[in-house]
């Protein structure tokens, strides 16, 4: 026996705002018994509901890459960020600069990231990146020394709200490309999406 | 008489610089950086590409169009300059100086075919392309500088949840609970010599009933312990679990007088 | 100069929904700089308004000894529940050997079970099956220390489709065939000697 329309709706919105961490449709779906669970089509129009129905309200559905949560309206973010003592940290060019190569360049090793960013990499932004878990080791290139390989994780595109890497501008717009002779070095790029 | 007099100002002169043999008379034109400013203004940069990087932009033009030449002339003089104030600059400024001169000095040489088919790498051009690539990524790191982020431009909803639904009772299936005492018979036949001895369940049951019914300084006659709707087997049974009762000292029974009626109750502790 | 209704609202709904507890008035005023902060007569007007756009939602805002948070819509509590749900508890073999002997030797004391087991009956067990109603104290046996005498319940013998005790196989078969009478007893209702 299907649940009525608005109380799914009620039920799903009650479960993203009382659980901590995006939801998956799978995890939704898990809320329910055998003879009640809705189809995931139906879950994914109930979310499209509740999703229009946060307009103009103080928080808003938002599907990130490991599903649904509720966050506040980024419109009242100033009013919002008041209620820290701290303001949000600032992070260094380095580190950005770091995360942005794994992101678009991933996997890359750590040799990788010197070689073109044209200096060492600290051991700190490495940490940094790993104990946010916005990168981690995927792999190791075999080469001498076997270097580890990063890439980034579930948990970056969930803090900068992404579904996919594919949201992320491109940085590799074909009218400025270099010519054929240095077309070889626009190729490992083409991993970054898939 | 002591005054205090301000230290004169260091007036740092910079010493005749030479690049590539060639004498440079001054220091380019836009470093209008004070020299006491010029190692924070260093410390802005990511390293040698990054710096170029600024030097390119600065002229506003694609990197493909860079006039390695005055570029050249540019970093070397901030490198220069750094190095007579005997400021500290990480090595790899050094080597990319090194790079650059060696760029401006084969642009000056005929270009020689090699003998064989393979062609030997412009360093000018290994050079644009990386300064390419790391243009690219720093495009990268505004792109995710841009995005709105968890913390800063949204917070967690989170709301308070409902307690937790109560956990479910395991099954426990009957077969279970007789192989469990299936084995636990098995293994005291094998731990002891001695047959346990075991009742009828019925009488068991009956003796558990018994005790329920029995209240602490209360006795009851055996009559009252009999069910009417019970046949003689039901009274047989009450009777051995009396019996039973009174072996294991859990009742007392007692007749106050020759044929009187036989009252059961619990033995009381204190007796 | 005064904030507009809705971008109050909206304000106040982001910042309860931010913070995991319940808001004072005055923390909720706290957010607000000087020239912007609303009485707090305008303040509860807010919350009044907010706690009745809640009507149908998954959440309604409540107000405690505290102040206000934003709780899950209570009916549907149990559904949102199940989140948090821990899965059944497979019974130990302990526990399981201990109701056996309950059953089949009661009434019985601790003592009794350890003797035959030949090891100790943790009190963990013994709180389980009273907890669950399958034992309960019938009695206490008169010797030093009085320790309480178990039997089964009514409950016990519902749990496993018996309509008495003398349903249970006699012991000597039980060692003899088991096989036979798992057989049986897999149709509980159907009694074992009825």
């Amino acid at each position: 026996m299907a649940l009525p329309d608005n109380q799914l709706r009620q039920i799903i919105e009650a479960a993203l705002m009382a659980v901590d961490e995006p939801m998956s449709l799978d995890r939704l779906a898990g809320i329910f018994l055998d003879h009640e669970r809705p189809s995931p089509r139906r879950l994914r129009e109930t979310l499209a509901d509740i999703e229009s129905s946060c307009q103009g309200r103080g928080f808003q559905l938002l599907q990130t890459a490991s599903g649904w949560r509720f966050v506040t309206a980024p419109e009242v973010a100033d009013f919002v960020g008041r209620l820290w003592q701290e303001p949000p940290r600032k992070y260094s060019r380095a580190l950005v600069e770091t995360l942005a190569l794994i992101a678009y360049r991933q996997p890359v090793t750590r040799g990788d990231i010197e070689s073109i960013r044209g200096v060492s990499v600290s051991s700190g932004i490495m940490r940094t990146l790993e104990e946010r878990s916005w990168v981690r080791v995927v792999g190791h290139k075999e080469v001498p020394g076997r270097p580890a390989l990063y890439a980034t994780t579930r948990q970056f595109l969930d803090h900068f709200g992404l579904q996919s890497l594919d949201q992320l501008p491109p940085i590799d717009a074909i009218e400025d490309g270099l010519p054929d002779l240095l077309a070889g070095a626009m190729e490992p790029n083409e991993g970054t999406n898939s | 008489m002591a005054e205090l007099t301000a230290a004169p100002q260091q007036q740092v002169e910079l010493p005749l610089v030479k690049v590539a043999g060639k004498p440079i008379e001054k220091l380019p034109e836009d470093l209008y950086i004070p020299p006491e400013a010029l190692e924070v203004f260093m410390d802005a940069f990511e390293g040698p590409l990054d710096f170029l990087l600024y030097l390119i932009r600065r002229q506003n033009i694609d990197i493909l169009q860079v006039d390695v030449a005055r570029l050249t002339e540019q970093y070397v003089a901030y490198v220069e300059a750094m190095r007579l104030l005997k400021l500290e600059l990480a090595a790899d400024y050094l080597v990319m100086a090194a790079l650059l001169a060696e760029i401006k000095s084969r642009a000056l040489l005929p270009v020689v075919q090699a003998d064989d088919e393979e062609e030997v790498e412009d360093p000018r051009t290994e050079l644009l392309r990386r300064l390419q690539e790391y243009e690219k990524i720093q495009n990268g790191a505004e792109h995710i500088r841009a995005r709105p982020e968890l913390g800063r431009d949204f917070f967690k909803a989170q709301i308070q949840a409902p307690e937790a639904a109560p956990r479910p009772h395991a099954d426990l299936p009957l077969a279970e609970l007789l192989s469990a005492m299936a084995e636990v018979m098995r293994r005291v036949s094998f731990k002891e010599n001695h047959q346990v001895a075991y009742e009828p369940l019925s009488t068991r049951a009956r003796m558990s009933d018994l005790l329920e019914r029995l209240k602490p300084g209360q006795f009851l006659s055996f009559t009252d312990l009999l069910e009417a709707s019970e046949s003689k087997a039901g009274v047989v049974v009450t009777f051995l679990a009396t019996l039973e009762l009174v072996k294991e000292g859990l009742v007392d029974i007692v007749q106050t007088q020759t044929f009187g009626p036989v009252q059961i109750g619990l033995r009381d502790g204190s007796t």
